[in-house]
């Protein structure tokens, strides 16, 4: 009862209330064991856009980015202040059903992790837990979602083959269309080309960049061109905190921040 | 809704499970410390058993176990080390690691009661050695010569090839390296293994029962060929029976002592493994 | 360094192992069930002599026919006859019976069950019983309860001689058995954790949770499980209780078995409700 | 040139020491076999006849084996669900800091000797189960499979957290990012990938308890028979061990009785070593399936 109730009120509020941020964490603050990872964070992800998080490698960019659909909760020693708003809500609320809220916003990871099985149960693995599928309702969601990442064509002929014999380019692709299966309204992605090869790493960048007319992108790297390709909106994080926050151009081209500046244009970071 | 019932069954079978297993531990241990406690003192473990072992003591028990396993070690741990270091540095076919993996696997998963009908044939009545701890230790010792193979194995090839091949360059032939590179090493990792493998040998009936120990009269040996007493098999004639007080009494006693035994010589290894390891570390 | 640790103490222990006295010491092997007996008055033999080492075993009846047949063990305790392949094995071996007291084979039951009225049963009952005839103490005049018929392991001297007297036959089958058991402890244990169990038992066994029963013998005497009785032979089931040597003995073996005939061995043999053999 | 000579010396040491080790196991099989040879001869196929009545010449070891196999049916299906779900507990459900304190508790719990199991068997199981069942003795097969189950949980519980621990943590988080609900996570993901493993380590628990003695033989009754009907485990058994246990030390050496159950312990032997092997390969395909 009560999980459907909430479910409702955070569509409803995110609906009047929010109409271009999908999601934003206030005062966000996260330790590890008594030591302060994440420092006081105030994000906004707009909608249908590539948000893109940058920074030095420790900075705690995939703890923020994990904080947003709570599967920081299976790490230990973890502890939040603070409040993140899913169209308005708060995820953190004690009725939030994580499964319903990870299945809003799906999360892509550094190594693609595909599970032991065929292609085609790794496209349904979420889905299938979610609804009832009839045998067709199967094909049609592998087909759309193989389609969505560019892997249909290379792959239609075998969908019963073992994932694990795809390449690691593929094999990130079809961890896409697993989370794409679920129908997420936003998708998290951690540093997902940071393990492949560049040829595979492109095919990834345009296919997050057709993503976006459907899709609100939160993406985080520590590849700065990457970030100049493919982003709309930047956001600077340096040792838990961010230094800077605002469209892709405005960074890049006039930074408020000395910081911002010297990491963007040297990759050094100073903070 | 139902995903989420399962959900909740499922941890709550979990739960029910680990409290299952941890209630059994309980158990065990009070039952065995509550009545074990009670049973012993001074005399009890310094005193020879009397009356079928309803009353005196567990003194020569204790000797002959010990005794016993420390022969055991005595016995297996140059075999293991000799085994390990040819495994690991003369050992280069891989179909022969196989094989020997298999040996050494298999020989660690044979029932322990084999062990016995073993020594029993060969031992007792082939070379009509008789009953005797000696048989005893020889058995325990091929008990135990997995865990040790395995254990000198792993810390012995664990050490860099750059180890081996400075102290080649160095103009040691192949037996130097050994001895001064790898063994000293390998040691370390022989001890942990002879300490886990004498916790479960200390502990063992099966294979002794038949022919090593005595039961009663049996005090220090004279020689290779004679009985002794061991903790193991006078618990198993105490067991039988359970319903005198005096007897189970005695039991639950030695059963303590035993224990006490096994947890001491795991705990070594235990502490061992941590020194060692520390060491390597640095 | 290891090494010369671990050579000083294998040294030290050959040492120590060396320098143990050489005792004289004589070996006794065999069954359980003439154990008892033997390690009471070996524990009073030892401390009349304290310098003779006297280790007694209870290997089983098996191992104790080898190992005397070898000459590993001085004298042998064993609950059964010889067989004739143990004969043939050891054709150098000259086996030489010793008969030390008699033991009566006593049907032992439940507290529960001799209170509730069981106090006798015929040689024809209790051949019922162990043959699956009769299944209810109520059929004997107890409680209506199914009877536990507890066997001994075929192997047991004890066995062969009460399935000698109840059924004709020493190696007879007891298919009314629902327990098999060996050592008389065990059956002791046995029948005192069960309140419907019927046993046959030394009567050294006997306690107040485990009662015998009279038998009825087929003239229709009730013969009690008395001390009396066993010793005069009454009793209608009994067994010599023998020790075996290869050869005549000599030395200590020989002290020992004359220890046991002696007065004071065989007032031991009397303390544990044998009936002695020495008159 | 006492260098060359130390090193041949040293490398005849390893290969002599390397030669027994192996040897044993041989050794142990050569026995065995050649003394089962006389029963195998006299008895042939008799030998998996129910009846053992030694002095009639009769030795079936059927009973035996039905115990044997029935005492291990019993511990693995009770340990196996039990161990397996406190794997999952520990590992994945069980905050980290306890892990480490509970499976030392439960290595603790492996150490006890299997006599002291038949100590507490007989002093108290046998009890329990004869008063919870009504039955006129405790010492069932039951009895002894609750015991085995008991034995080899420490076991199937370690090996098989240490199998699921030892799935990267990159298949827990894709599978919660799609939005799985924790069992769901564990039953469609960790234990598939964990399985070979899983499937070691219950073979290795099956393997101890086939071959475990003590305990068993002080609990099970001892009686050669075959129940009826047959899956009536709360009457007495025997199994191969328990037999072996009571039985050889009477028989004469070198008759066909001893031989006899010399058979019965090559049999066992040859059962427990193919589980252990098997086991063994399972357990070794852990670092071929990822990496």
């Amino acid at each position: 009862m009560s999980e459907k109730h909430s479910t409702l009120k955070l569509i409803q509020n995110g609906l009047s209330k929010h109409p271009e941020s999908v999601l934003k964490a206030i005062n966000l603050s996260v330790w590890i064991n008594d030591s302060l990872i994440l420092n006081d964070i105030n994000l906004y992800v707009k909608r249908n856009r590539i948000n893109c998080i940058i920074g030095p490698s420790g900075a705690g960019k995939s703890t923020l980015i994990r904080s947003f659909n709570r599967i920081n909760d299976e790490t230990d020693g973890l502890r939040a202040k603070g409040s993140i708003r899913f169209n308005g809500s708060d995820i953190y609320d004690k009725d939030v059903d994580t499964s319903w809220l990870r299945s809003r916003i799906g999360m892509v990871f550094q190594k693609p992790a595909v599970f032991p099985v065929s292609i085609k149960a790794n496209v349904l693995m979420g889905i299938r837990h979610h609804r009832k599928l009839t045998r067709l309702e199967e094909l049609q969601v592998s087909e759309k979602n193989l389609k969505a990442v560019s892997l249909w064509a290379e792959v239609s002929h075998r969908l019963d083959d073992k994932a694990s014999s795809l390449s690691a380019g593929q094999q990130q692709r079809l961890c896409i269309a697993r989370t794409l299966a679920v129908e997420p309204r936003v998708i998290l992605l951690d540093e997902p080309t940071s393990a492949l090869d560049p040829v595979s790493s492109k095919s990834i960048e345009d296919l997050l960049i057709r993503m976006k007319q459907n899709y609100t992108i939160l993406f985080v790297t520590h590849n700065i061109p990457q970030a100049r390709r493919i982003a709309d909106e930047l956001i600077f994080m340096c040792d838990g905190k961010i230094i800077e926050a605002g469209p892709k151009k405005q960074l890049f081209n006039h930074p408020r921040k000395e910081a911002t500046k010297k990491y963007l244009g040297e990759d050094i970071c100073d903070c | 809704m139902s995903r989420i019932l399962k959900n909740r069954l499922f941890s709550g079978i979990s739960w029910i499970s680990l409290g299952i297993c941890c209630l059994i531990l309980v158990f065990l241990i009070a039952v065995i410390a509550w009545n074990g406690i009670k049973a012993i003192n001074f005399d009890f473990l310094m005193s020879e058993s009397r009356h079928f072992g309803a009353s005196g003591g567990i003194y020569y028990q204790i000797v002959g176990s010990l005794l016993m396993v420390l022969v055991a070690a005595l016995i297996s741990l140059p075999l293991a080390l000799g085994t390990a270091v040819y495994k690991s540095e003369y050992l280069k076919n891989s179909k022969l690691q196989m094989l020997s993996d298999s040996l050494i696997y298999g020989l660690n998963g044979i029932p322990s009661i084999v062990f016995g009908l073993f020594g029993l044939i060969f031992f007792v009545n082939i070379l009509n050695t008789g009953i005797s701890w000696f048989v005893g230790s020889v058995i325990l010792a091929f008990m135990i010569l997995p865990t040790i193979v395995l254990a000198s194995y792993q810390s012995i090839n664990s050490i860099p090839d750059h180890y081996r091949e400075s102290a080649l360059a160095l103009g040691m032939d192949k037996w130097r390296v050994i001895t001064t590179v790898l063994l000293p090493q390998g040691i370390s990792g022989a001890v942990t293994g002879l300490l886990i493998g004498l916790a479960r040998a200390v502990g063992e009936t099966a294979p002794i029962m038949f022919i090593a120990t005595a039961y009663s009269g049996a005090r220090y040996p004279d020689s290779l060929l004679e009985p002794v007493a061991a903790l193991p098999t006078h618990i198993l004639a105490l067991a039988q029976q359970a319903t005198d007080p005096d007897a189970l009494q005695a039991a639950w006693g030695a059963s303590f002592v035993l224990i006490c035994l096994v947890t001491l010589f795991s705990i070594s290894a235990l502490f061992i493994r941590k020194r060692t390891q520390i060491l390597s570390e640095r | 360094m290891s090494y010369k640790w671990l050579a000083a103490l294998s040294c030290l222990f050959l040492l120590v192992l060396y320098a143990c006295t050489n005792k004289e010491s004589i070996h006794i092997d065999g069954s359980t069930t003439v154990l008892p007996i033997i390690a009471e008055v070996a524990e009073e033999f030892r401390s009349q002599y304290p310098d003779i080492r006297l280790i007694v075993n209870a290997g089983g009846s098996g191992v104790a026919v080898h190992q005397v047949g070898a000459g590993r063990v001085h004298i042998g305790m064993i609950s059964r006859d010889l067989t004739e392949f143990e004969k043939a094995s050891y054709p150098q071996a000259d086996f030489v019976t010793h008969i030390i007291g008699r033991d009566a084979v006593i049907p032992a039951v439940s507290k529960y069950v001799y209170d509730a009225g069981v106090r006798q049963l015929s040689i024809d009952q209790l051949r019922a019983i162990y043959t699956g005839e009769i299944t209810n103490w109520a059929e004997v005049g107890g409680p209506d309860r199914h009877i536990l018929v507890i066997d001994k392991e075929r192997s047991r001297g004890t066995r062969h001689v009460f399935m000698e007297v109840i059924t004709g036959h020493p190696e007879a089958e007891a298919p009314g058995a629902d327990l098999v058991l060996g050592a008389n402890n065990e059956l002791q244990t046995a029948i005192m954790q069960s309140n419907s169990a019927i046993g046959v038992l030394s009567w050294a066994w006997l306690n107040e949770n485990v009662r015998g029963l009279a038998v009825i013998t087929d003239d229709g005497e009730i013969i009690e499980p008395t001390k009396e009785n066993i010793r005069n032979g009454q009793f209608p089931i009994i067994r010599n209780i023998e020790l075996i040597t290869n050869g005549q003995p000599s030395g200590i073996a020989s002290d020992f078995i004359d220890f046991v005939l002696s007065e004071q061995g065989q007032k031991k043999v009397e303390d544990f409700g044998y009936a002695r053999v020495d008159n | 040139m006492p260098a060359l000579i130390t090193d041949k010396v040293g490398k005849n040491y390893v290969l002599f020491s390397t030669l027994i080790s192996a040897g044993v196991i041989f050794m142990i099989l050569l026995m065995l076999l050649i003394y089962s040879w006389e029963a195998i001869t006299q008895n042939g196929w008799q030998l998996f006849t129910t009846v053992w009545n030694p002095p009639a010449g009769q030795f079936g070891i059927a009973s035996m084996l039905y115990g044997t196999v029935a005492v291990t049916v019993i511990a693995v299906a009770l340990a196996v669900p039990i161990g397996l779900m406190s794997a999952i507990m520990i590992s994945e459900i069980l905050p980290g800091r306890y892990r480490v304190m509970v499976k030392s508790l439960l290595e603790l719990l492996a150490g006890i000797p299997s006599i002291i199991y038949g100590l507490i068997g007989v002093a108290f199981f046998s009890l329990w189960i004869g008063n919870i069942f009504e039955l006129d003795t405790g010492r069932t097969i039951l009895t002894g499979g609750i015991l085995l189950a008991i034995m080899i949980l420490p076991i199937i519980i370690t090996l098989s957290e240490d199998a699921i621990h030892n799935v990267p943590d990159i298949y827990r988080e894709a599978a919660f990012g799609l939005g799985l609900y924790r069992h769901e996570v564990i039953f469609s993901t960790l234990l598939p990938i964990a399985r070979a493993d899983i499937a070691g380590a219950v073979l290795l628990g099956l393997g101890r308890a086939m071959g475990e003695t003590m305990a068993v033989m002080l609990v099970i009754g001892s009686i050669d028979r075959i129940p009826s009907p047959v899956f009536n485990t709360l009457v007495p058994g025997q199994t191969i061990t328990s037999k072996l246990g009571r039985e050889i030390t009477e028989s004469a050496f070198g008759s066909v009785h001893f031989s006899s159950m010399i058979f019965m312990g090559l049999m066992l032997l040859i059962i427990v070593l193919g589980i252990t092997l098997i086991a063994q390969r399972f357990i070794k395909l852990r670092s071929r399936l990822y990496e």
